[in-house]
């Protein structure tokens, strides 16, 4: 039976990987779940410098999902190298780092980093946080800038380039299509979308930054909605993510034409997730007599 | 740190039907538990809510661990309609706690709000030196553990804001009282709502006293990597936000940045 | 204690609304509930001639919510005066009809056609259904086919014209101004957001329309968002929807800035739903000494 | 139609733990409940999921109702495990039923596949004409009240796909065989899955015989407003698509447009 997929030239051993900003970086759930289970470990947001993140609150739970608005906290390229890398690059499952910044130059700069590092599995371009004024979201919904910072990255870099879209556009053909056209090897759907909360008692936003991002089960249907356009629009490989609670949701994102996809938010309640999504699919593929897991990918369009 | 199916073994209300007792059968976390850690409980049964609760380990007894929590909310109550034999799942024991005073070292006061008294108990428990808790509420039904804390020896000094127990005011009252009366080799110690932690901070400060302060934070992952539960911390003439639910709950007071953030 | 609101020259005794689609044509319910007691009642979406809907399947159930591809099954303008305007004209409290049509021409036609009927509250243009082809999601992503539509309504009625914006846009505020440019007396928001569900044991979109729109409690968090930002952008009163339960949820909404609210998914479930929100309110104002509901709209942005 | 908090006064399973015989007390729905009707319940239990689930009236007893499920996902699942006293919001008597012959009428066949046999109990019951029930299942099991029909002195012909119970093989068989041996004065009435309802359908067109058919769509509302739960009906010669939770459950057979949605 094969569970293997590629991303690019990246070969994963699984499908199931786990999301960006819900898993840290890696060594955090090391001691709950064995990491070299997994297709791949994919890192909470990288800029150039460090960042500090918004003020708190920072997440509040809602029906079925979270909302969060961390602010991409973080250590910045040469504080992940040095606090994060030496353990990661000891994995021998592939690590995928998740990069931003606020200028295309920025977001080049960071792949060159990275590829000059040596033993990243793929970069992740985070093109779709909806938790920074300055950053990310703009250029996940304007087609031509996101299609200079792809092909900026492109430049940079020649790891495997996924790019994360967001899912707070009116149509994402055109988006996907974009970041094909200018040398992206896969895309990842969906990020958080853009929401709020009120605690009615203070009468305040629940969260520090007013709005922030949904995700969770709650969001799985726009997800799978996206996935499944995207892949009409595109030959590149997706990676499907948003709610992914059990090997259920995770085979109903391949069907809709994701190639791997990625658990999030359920993490944080049972981190053990991944990994019984991943025993999950293999007990599917059984049952079901599927001898390659890419059978499952698009079979629902391709049954239409 | 481990996940881990626990099984219930009694959850009692108080006589007002507002805090509980939950007592839990987890004879691999028991052994690992430091005063001032917490487990982080997945209560299925809460409509529509995802998310684990985090509460301090109250009390480890054998195979036991168990929990003192008041119900406040969808979490809670869920959790304070569970039966024994039912299941929950577990992560713990988490976060850093208490420092316990070496033998011979400072001797402890340590001051609680509510449930903050949770979250002492096993540091009364494992100091070698006996000292004085001060504990402050609301009203009486908010003084959670007396006897058990009188029990280990301890003198408690009991405020409450209505009068109803104790003396009437802040916990800080008898707190300032004391130290007035003399402050060599005491440490503070604190756990309660925020605006306490702050205040015991400042009398800290005021009489230059160490102090640890559990801090309270909403926490979501409760194992560091999604970063909700931050505080500002110092970091030389900066600051930077630090994970309550790993480099915490327990910071030394003197590092935490109060204004940082507003 | 005054809960009454103003939706243009429509006053409102109370600002607890059902929602289009799910109340029918308010003769359903009530066995159930004493339509008496609601703000108004909002009938389903009504275009010039009968309409047949969708293929079954129509709905699905999610994680707190709802998909449906109904796709505006309806009598049509001469189908519903004949069949159930005799038994609304009668009710004491305002019906608000939901209209729709796939020109300019046929919005314009459908509001003359209920202008001249006499006794209608108001009019709700939808613009932003997401289960039909031809019609009405493509008026509520096109700012400028907005501007016409609502233009073309307001000359054809003096009715109050309540305009219902689409949740899939980038951003709603432009769009949240051009009806208001228009000419239109208020906003509703939201409409169902575009989603799909997969049934993995039969390999087939769970929806005989493939993709459908998503509604109930896993899309509040969206809603307050879109209320909160078009309550920025413009002056008249916004209907805010998406996911109300309780009387909680419904002051969330006040707080963000909606000016009423209307209750949707909520009622299939649990009919009296509206009066209990109406109920709910009442006892919170109440509780804090709040003597006029309106205090309430909007006043998180003001406590800032 | 009443909305009602109705209190479970039993639910038993069946010896494999499939089928649950659900009784309530509903004293002011009971007395309303016309033969193939349905009520709808909203299962509080069900994690992240909120809509009722319709179920066919069984039974009627004095102040009950009664229902007989099959546990066959999370909804019926969450209601097999409420206990007695437990409380169930109910919304019902709801929807169009059978017509029950009127006294010297057509002889009533009684068609039934799985938990299909629950919404005719109630027709038997009160029909004043005995007749035949045929009723099939894929195994022993799913064959639910055949005693309780034949207490009411009706027969009862059994048919498994597996052999298991009775004849092996589809229940039209035996009806076809029984209908080979005369049709005069014969009317059927038919509630199980959709390929069986339409196969019965054909029978009654072949045979020229009136039919009446419990239709099982999935549903939302249960009340008429969300229209979820529609068929294609004939309206001359077009068709519209009706709802089933109003208009129907049961619908003329000759009505129904089979393959308009095709
Ligand atoms: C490290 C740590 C240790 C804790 N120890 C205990 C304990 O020993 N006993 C105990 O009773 N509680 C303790 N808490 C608080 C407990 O986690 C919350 O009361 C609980 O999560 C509320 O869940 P709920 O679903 O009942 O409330 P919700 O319905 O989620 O919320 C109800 C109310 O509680 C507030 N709330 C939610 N989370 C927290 C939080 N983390 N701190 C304070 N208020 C919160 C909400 O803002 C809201 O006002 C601790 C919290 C932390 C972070
Ligand atoms: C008018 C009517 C009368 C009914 N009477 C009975 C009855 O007397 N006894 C009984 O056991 N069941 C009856 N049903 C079916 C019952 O409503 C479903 O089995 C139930 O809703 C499934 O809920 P669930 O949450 O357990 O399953 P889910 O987890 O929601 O689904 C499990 C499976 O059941 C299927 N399902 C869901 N709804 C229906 C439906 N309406 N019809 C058929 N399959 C469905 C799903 O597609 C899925 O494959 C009736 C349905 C209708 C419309
Ligand atoms: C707390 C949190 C932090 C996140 N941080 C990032 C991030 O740094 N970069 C990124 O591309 N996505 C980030 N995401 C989005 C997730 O990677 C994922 O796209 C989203 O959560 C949807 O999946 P889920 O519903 O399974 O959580 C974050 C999500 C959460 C909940
Ligand atoms: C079954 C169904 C049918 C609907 N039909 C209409 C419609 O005809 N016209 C319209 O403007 N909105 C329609 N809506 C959208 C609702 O009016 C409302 O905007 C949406 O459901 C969000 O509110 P909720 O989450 O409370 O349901 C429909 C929604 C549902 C669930
Ligand atoms: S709760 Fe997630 S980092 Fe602390
Ligand atoms: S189930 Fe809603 S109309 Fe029938």
């Amino acid at each position: 039976m094969n569970l293997s997929v590629q991303i690019g030239t990246l070969k994963l051993q699984n499908p199931v990987l786990v999301a960006s900003g819900t898993f840290g970086y890696g060594a955090e759930y090391s001691e709950l779940i064995d990491l070299n289970q997994l297709g791949a470990v994919v890192v909470k947001g990288i800029r150039l410098g460090p960042v500090r993140g918004n003020p708190t609150p920072r997440t509040v739970e809602v029906a079925s999902g979270l909302i969060n608005a961390i602010g991409l906290q973080g250590p910045g390229v040469d504080g992940f190298i040095k606090k994060y890398w030496p353990f990661l690059k000891l994995l021998k499952v592939p690590t995928i780092i998740n990069i931003w910044g606020t200028t295309v130059e920025e977001y080049a700069e960071v792949a060159r980093r990275f590829d000059a590092l040596g033993g990243v599995g793929a970069l992740e371009l985070n093109v779709s946080c909806p938790n920074i004024k300055e950053g990310g979201a703009q250029f996940g919904t304007d087609v031509k800038l996101l299609g200079e910072v792809v092909a900026a990255c492109r430049q940079s870099t020649r790891l495997p380039l996924i790019t994360k879209l967001s899912p707070n556009v009116v149509s994402i053909a055109p988006y996907a299509r974009a970041a094909e056209d200018a040398g992206s090897d896969a895309l990842s759907i969906m990020n958080s979308y853009p929401a709020m909360a009120i605690d009615i008692k203070t009468r305040k936003p629940s969260l520090g930054n007013v709005t922030g991002g949904l995700t969770g089960p709650c969001i799985k249907p726009i997800a799978i909605k996206l996935v499944w356009e995207a892949a009409a629009a595109v030959k590149i490989p997706i990676i499907g993510m948003g709610g992914i609670q059990t090997a259920t949701d995770a085979i109903e994102f391949l069907m809709a034409g994701a190639t791997a996809v990625a658990v999030g938010t359920a993490t944080f309640y049972e981190p053990r997730t991944a990994v019984q999504v991943i025993a999950g699919v293999r007990e599917f593929m059984q049952s079901h007599g599927i001898e390659d897991v890419r059978e499952l990918v698009g079979s629902v369009r391709a049954a239409k | 740190m481990l996940e881990q199916t626990v099984q219930i073994v009694s959850n009692e209300p108080d006589p007002t039907d507002l805090y509980f007792r939950l007592v839990m059968s987890a004879p691999r976390i028991a052994p690992l538990v430091q005063p001032g850690q917490f487990v982080h409980l997945r209560i299925q049964s809460i409509k529509d809510a995802l998310l684990r609760r985090p509460f301090s380990i109250f009390q480890v007894s054998g195979d036991t661990v168990s929990i003192l929590y008041k119900n406040v909310g969808k979490g809670t109550d869920a959790l304070s309609r569970m039966r024994p034999a039912q299941d929950l799942s577990l992560i713990g024991p988490l976060g850093h706690g208490f420092t316990v005073p070496p033998p011979g070292g400072e001797s402890p006061l340590l001051v609680a709000g509510g449930y903050g008294m949770a979250a002492l108990y096993l540091l009364a428990q494992r100091s070698p030196q006996k000292g004085i808790v001060f504990v402050g509420g609301r009203r009486r039904v908010d003084i959670l553990c007396q006897d058990e804390f009188q029990s280990l020896g301890w003198e408690v000094r009991a405020t409450t804001e209505d009068g109803s127990h104790g003396g009437k005011g802040l916990v800080t009252q008898p707190l300032l009282a004391e130290l007035r009366s003399g402050t060599a080799g005491r440490k503070l110690f604190a756990c309660g709502p925020t605006p306490m932690l702050r205040a015991v901070g400042r009398i800290a400060e005021e009489f230059n006293l160490p102090a640890e302060l559990s801090m309270d934070e909403h926490m979501c992952c409760g194992v560091g990597v999604c970063l909700t539960c931050v505080i500002p911390v110092k970091t030389g003439a900066d600051w930077e936000y630090q994970r309550t639910c790993t480099e915490g709950p327990v910071f030394d007071s003197t590092r935490i940045a109060w204004d940082a953030n507003s």
